[in-house]
């Protein structure tokens, strides 16, 4: 690969300045899993790279009032450990354990999941499922927070400025009695690109009626994006067959719609609606935390 | 819905080469002063286990322990020829080039021996050669070694396996293609997820007639290692081509079966002696992976009514037989 | 640390030993260990993270050290095949690996066991599942992963629980 | 003592390569490295079937750090090689045949240099027609891959008994087309070499091989040297499973250390492997067979069309061995088999562990499987039933006197059903 600068700072502010002065030439190493390979094929060419690893300010889950940060530079393993995040985020912790084999795990960062916007990403609709707000941080304006489904342009794009960094992920606190489902459908049972997946979080009333819902699939558009449509069905309403049944029609139709009749929609189509019927009522099956 | 099923594949596989084409095997063992063993031989191992097998081999014949035989292999400078490692014939062929070579130098050195005690009835075992009616009367195979050496005698045979076959008659194809044949049937157990057409296989259980075992634990290895491969191919493993075009060039997309999709393999193993193998041993390393595709496509089909005739039993492949199922039921109620 | 410009030093512990060495930026931690170390017996593989070859224990976690820069190793434990045991002294996989039979071509052997040690330190007595799941970054292509279980089982705690 | 015994044999004694496996030392190819040594890579086509027009490697060789680029013209003898026949071109002359076919290799100081003059090398292709269907590739008046020849390479027959008879006394008969895909054997270890000139002035090749013997004859003649001039040793191999029994690098290894007298190692990419070395065949499988209401296999009928791509490597020898196996291993009286092995432009298929007969079992034993679900017997049952014993003859007429184990396999699995709840409850019409 070709050569370039290698940056590794201890502190926040040393890494906003570098990539301040040098933007499009500067480029990001977190985990390195999905850049590491990329300048191996000389995709891309960076003339500085900044390993961000070694920032403290990036690392690590911090359970907040009333949310939750996940450090930009956290792995997915950390991810799994967190008490905290298997506490009110299992959707994540089972989306990070869907990533790749161990050693993937190891390196891979919620951060660069974000930031890759691959979309086959595993944890990035679960992010977006639970509304997660990115704290991204630069020289010139300091600390912004903005909603995750904002910056999500297209495929491998983000609205993120180049002199910015991710920095982290909040994520407000679920409301008691909420649960969550997510499941992943690779070719094979680890190291697998999702062939689709899937999550949903919501909460019920007392009496069965879904007082919110979140549905973010996965592999089927060029971004994460939550069916609003889908969701507006089920809110306000007791889970039947029948809604169910029609949420799931609903979903497949928005996902034709925006992503468009692609040579894999013979199959993804059908799968989709038996993974939303499945993944739904396993979740309805369940007892609230 | 999940759906379970069981299906059996079987197959019979040639050992060798077969239809004329030269299969020989070959092997140089040669016994140094102190009684260390050396043998040579251009045969090549590439994981498979036949260095230890030739070893045991060596050590059977010599009567001494296989850790003290250096074997040098696939060097054409310094080795025999003794053909590729290719057709599940290495242990047949060349494993009996070993055995025809030990045996001619070990004959040498008992007749060292029998001079030496006066005995005929000599044994060759534990480093040991002694007298079987009195084993008082013995020597130690270094020692021998040592006397054979002094003796003048030859203490290095080369020994050709050849067991090339003639071919079969171009139009009718009938005649005596192979030299021997391996027999092999494994038992499959699988979950098909109809909603998604993804496939667990849950179990595979094997039987394989090797002839003769030489080393139980590396023939399992084989027919797990087998399986593993089959799995692979009846499932998922395809090299997309588009107009000439290989399409999937790296490993996230063309994917063998990981840790986590290879289930418990249960090995049973059958020994029905081949004549012209050494102890009756013959080849498992093809024959490990044969019938585990057709018992997956089997078991497939137990499950779900189904059969697959177009591999691989991917997820839209096998989705998409079952749709058809479907909406042909519905077609006729 | 200061921003670096052509070949520059990088300082680590490889094996338990204090190393340092001239790196250039762009080289991975694989073509250090291989290449400028002649630690040869971690494999190179895909050279992206599909096969798990080339894992090395980094600071208690396996990695790809094909996924790993160089001078991200900077001030960091790095252990490999190398370190885990000696001929008269192996390590208690190692001893495993080779009475269970998990060896066949051996090329992916040196990652297996780093990923199979990484495991125990988290874990030391794995399910089967567990151990499935522990080395699931790892391919192989001869064994079908059966003995490699066993021997992992074996080399835990757990001894034989399989 | 009992002298039936054995001492060694029989016993799963440790194996005697795992220890330097274990521990690391173990020496791959690419573990070896020597002093001067240089790094080869080869520019592959990319184009699946096209006329070279234009090959120009001068800027390529005018890189520093390049030691040397090497073209068909380089090739001091028979720029051809291939185990079964000569059709495989060291490096493409007026033609490529497929998007792997080596078209110019180069030696540099480094990896990263060699890459960089790989990407210097200029070629004019003029795109050809190209061939990738088995049937059109037989049809008449197709393009050819070969210009000299056609594209049938081989034609095998089996032919036992009398088909129309043999169908006649068929109760039920089950006809199907089965294909099977192009897979590869991925071992860990793509292929590698390392070549050097010894003091004595013979070319040494240490490499991950199957047979350095076949290996040793095609490179002596691509050099125009005698065999003893050459010396392949196989350096520890990671895997082959059939991919490492034809050529890979050892040819390209030799041209580059003979034109540099210096030693060369070459490691391909796990793409450059995927891409440009060989593949288990596609075959497509059509067959017939009949039965009679008893359980008993009356004939057999089959077409093999098995995809050798561009050169035949052991090809011809993989598809034969399919059709003399697609039997299965069954006593049937009457067959008649007919297999082609073909040459188109897509992948270089050779040997892979099954030899044509992985590909054989996928069509034998679903069609024993719908046999027997017609027949209402328990397709375990039906394969013993007709199971090949002593005494019977195979497809070839070969008749089974020795080590016939087939049966043996079959009674053990029904024995582990029968006593297992789980399996025995998924099964319940074996007896």
């Amino acid at each position: 690969m070709q050569s370039f600068q290698f940056y590794s700072p201890n502190y926040l502010e040393d890494a906003l300045k570098y990539i301040a002065d040098r933007k499009q030439t500067c480029r990001t190493l977190a985990g390195g899993t999905d850049l590491i390979p990329m300048l191996k094929k000389e995709e891309i060419r960076p003339d500085y790279l900044l390993n961000i690893n070694e920032v403290g300010e990036l690392k690590g889950v911090e359970d907040l009032d009333n949310q939750v940060r996940i450090g930009a530079t956290t792995t997915f393993t950390e991810m799994i450990e967190s008490e905290t995040l298997n506490r009110f985020f299992p959707l994540l912790v089972n989306a990070a354990a869907s990533v790749g084999g161990p050693q993937i795990r190891n390196r891979g960062t919620i951060g660069g999941n974000v930031i890759t916007n691959g979309p086959c990403a595993d944890v990035l609709p679960g992010i977006v499922a639970l509304d997660g707000q990115l704290e991204l941080q630069s020289k010139q304006d300091g600390r912004r927070l903005v909603s995750v489904a904002d910056v999500l342009v297209t495929a491998y794009e983000t609205s993120i400025r180049s002199d910015e960094l991710l920095t982290g992920i909040l994520i407000q606190k679920p409301v008691q009695g909420t649960k969550s489902g997510f499941e992943k459908l690779g070719r094979r049972n680890a190291m697998a690109k999702a062939r689709l997946n899937l999550s949903i979080a919501l909460r019920q009333d007392p009496n069965g009626t879904i007082s919110a819902v979140s549905i973010v699939p996965g592999a089927v558009m060029p971004v994460a994006v939550r069916m609003n449509d889908v969701e507006s069905m089920l809110l306000g309403r007791k889970p039947t067959p029948v809604l169910i049944q029609a949420a799931a029609d609903k979903l497949v139709e928005v996902v034709v719609n925006t992503a468009g009749i692609r040579w894999s929609s013979e199959y993804k189509v059908p799968v989709l609606k038996n993974i939303f019927k499945r993944v739904m009522w396993r979740v309805l099956a369940e007892d609230p935390q | 819905m999940k759906k379970r099923g069981i299906g059996i594949g079987s197959m019979f596989y040639g050992i060798g080469y077969g239809f004329s084409r030269q299969d020989i095997g070959a092997a140089t063992v040669e016994i140094c002063e102190d009684g260390s063993v050396i043998v040579r031989s251009g045969e090549v191992d590439y994981g498979q286990g036949s260095d230890t097998i030739f070893c045991q081999i060596i050590a059977e014949e010599l009567g001494v322990d296989y850790a003290e035989i250096k074997l040098i292999t696939a060097d054409t400078l310094t080795t025999p020829n003794a053909g590729p490692t290719s057709a599940s014939r290495v242990t047949y062929v060349t494993g009996k080039a070993m055995m025809k070579a030990a045996t001619e130098v070990r004959e040498t050195m008992r007749e060292v021996a029998e001079e030496k005690l006066g005995m005929q009835d000599l044994m060759f075992a534990n480093g040991q050669v002694f007298s079987m009616s009195h084993p008082e009367k013995n020597i130690s195979f270094a020692r021998l070694a040592k006397a054979t050496h002094l003796a003048g005698r030859s203490v290095v045979a080369t020994a050709w396996q050849d067991i090339t076959t003639k071919d079969v008659d171009p139009e009718t194809g009938q005649g005596d293609a192979y030299s021997t044949y391996a027999w092999a049937s494994q038992i499959a157990v699988v979950e098909v997820d109809t909603e998604t057409g993804k496939i667990e296989v849950l179990r595979v259980v094997a039987a394989h007639d090797v002839g003769k075992a030489i080393n139980p634990k590396n023939v399992e290895a084989q027919i797990e290692g087998g399986v593993a491969t089959g799995l692979g191919y009846a499932l998922e493993e395809q090299i997309l081509i588009n107009k000439g075009i290989v399409q999937n060039t790296t490993l996230s997309e063309y994917m063998v079966p990981t840790s986590m999709d290879v289930p418990v393999i249960e090995s049973h193993i059958v020994e029905v002696p081949a004549l012209e193998g050494p102890y009756g041993a013959k080849g498992v390393g093809e024959p490990a992976l044969i019938p585990t595709a057709p018992a997956i496509l089997n078991a497939i089909a137990n499950a779900v009514g189904v059969r697959v005739t177009a591999l691989p039993a991917n997820l839209e492949n096998l989705h998409r037989l079952i749709r058809e199922q479907e909406n042909n039921n519905k077609d006729k109620s | 640390m200061t921003e670096t410009i052509g070949k520059t030093k990088l300082t680590f512990t490889v094996n338990g030993r204090e190393t340092e060495v001239l790196v250039d930026p762009s080289w991975t931690l694989l073509r250090v260990l291989r290449e400028s170390l002649g630690l040869t017996g971690t494999k190179r593989g895909c050279e992206e993270g599909d096969c798990g070859l080339c894992t090395v224990i980094m600071e208690d976690r396996a990695v790809d050290s094909c996924l790993v820069m160089a001078l991200q190793a900077q001030g960091k434990t790095v252990e490999t095949i190398e370190g885990m045991g000696h001929e008269h002294a192996l390590h208690p996989l190692q001893k495993a690996f080779i009475e269970e039979g998990a060896v066949q071509c051996g090329f992916c052997t040196p990652g297996m066991i780093m990923s199979s040690e990484a495991l125990l330190r988290q874990n030391t007595h794995p399910t089967v599942e567990e151990i499935k799941v522990g080395l699931s970054g790892n391919l192989c292509r001869c064994t079908g992963y059966t003995k490699i279980f066993k021997a992992v089982a074996k080399g835990s705690e757990s001894g034989g629980r399989l | 003592m009992n002298i039936d015994e054995f001492s060694c044999v029989g016993k799963s004694v440790p194996k005697v390569d795992a220890l330097s496996k274990v521990l690391g030392t173990a020496r791959y190819a690419e573990d070896i490295k020597m002093s001067n040594m240089l790094y080869g890579k080869v520019l592959r086509a990319g184009v699946p079937h096209a006329v070279i027009e234009e090959l120009d490697v001068s800027s390529a060789r005018a890189m520093g750090g390049v030691a040397c680029v090497l073209t068909a013209r380089d090739v001091p003898g028979i720029n051809r090689y291939g185990i079964a026949f000569a059709d495989h071109y060291a490096l493409a002359e007026d033609k490529v045949r497929y998007a792997g076919d080596p078209v110019a290799l180069v030696a540099a100081e480094t990896e990263e240099i060699a890459a960089e003059a790989i990407k210097a090398i200029k070629v004019k292709y003029r795109l050809l027609p190209v061939v990738s269907d088995l049937h059109e590739a037989l049809a008449e008046g197709a393009d050819r891959v070969h210009d000299e020849r056609e594209n049938l390479i081989l034609h095998s027959k089996t032919r036992k008994g009398n088909i129309q008879e043999g169908f006649r006394k068929a109760d039920v008969i089950v006809e199907e087309t089965y294909t099977t895909q192009t897979v590869d054997h991925v071992y860990m270890e793509t292929e590698s070499g390392v070549a050097h000139i010894d003091e004595t002035g013979m070319l040494v090749i240490q490499s991950a091989n199957q047979c350095p013997f076949r290996d040793r004859r095609q490179v002596a003649m691509v050099l125009g040297i005698r065999e003893n001039q050459v010396r392949v040793i196989k350096a520890v191999t990671g895997g082959a499973f059939g991919g490492k029994d034809d050529v890979t690098v050892e040819v390209h290894l030799a041209l580059l250390a003979m034109a540099t007298k210096r030693p060369v190692r070459l490691v391909m990419s796990r793409e450059e492997s995927l891409v440009s070395q060989s593949k288990r065949h596609p075959i497509e499988i059509w067959s017939r067979w009949g039965a009679t209401k008893e359980g008993k296999l009356c004939a057999m009928e089959g077409r093999v069309y098995g995809d050798s791509g561009p050169y035949i490597g052991l090809g011809a020898f993989v598809v034969k061995k399919c059709g003399i196996h697609l039997s299965g291993p069954y006593y049937i009286p009457n067959l008649k088999v007919d297999s082609y092995s073909v040459y188109t432009n897509n992948t270089f298929n050779s040997a892979m562990r099954g030899f044509g007969v992985t590909q054989a079992a996928v069509a034998h034993e679903s069609q024993i499987d719908r046999l027997a679900s017609k027949l209402g017997i328990n397709p375990l049952r039906f394969r013993l039933i007709n199971a090949l014993d002593v005494g019977l003859t195979n497809a070839t007429g070969q008749k089974c006197d020795e080590s016939v184990g087939i049966k043996p396999t079959l009674e053990i699995l029904r024995q582990v059903v029968l006593k297992d709840p789980e399996l025995k409850n998924m099964w319940e019409d074996l007896d």
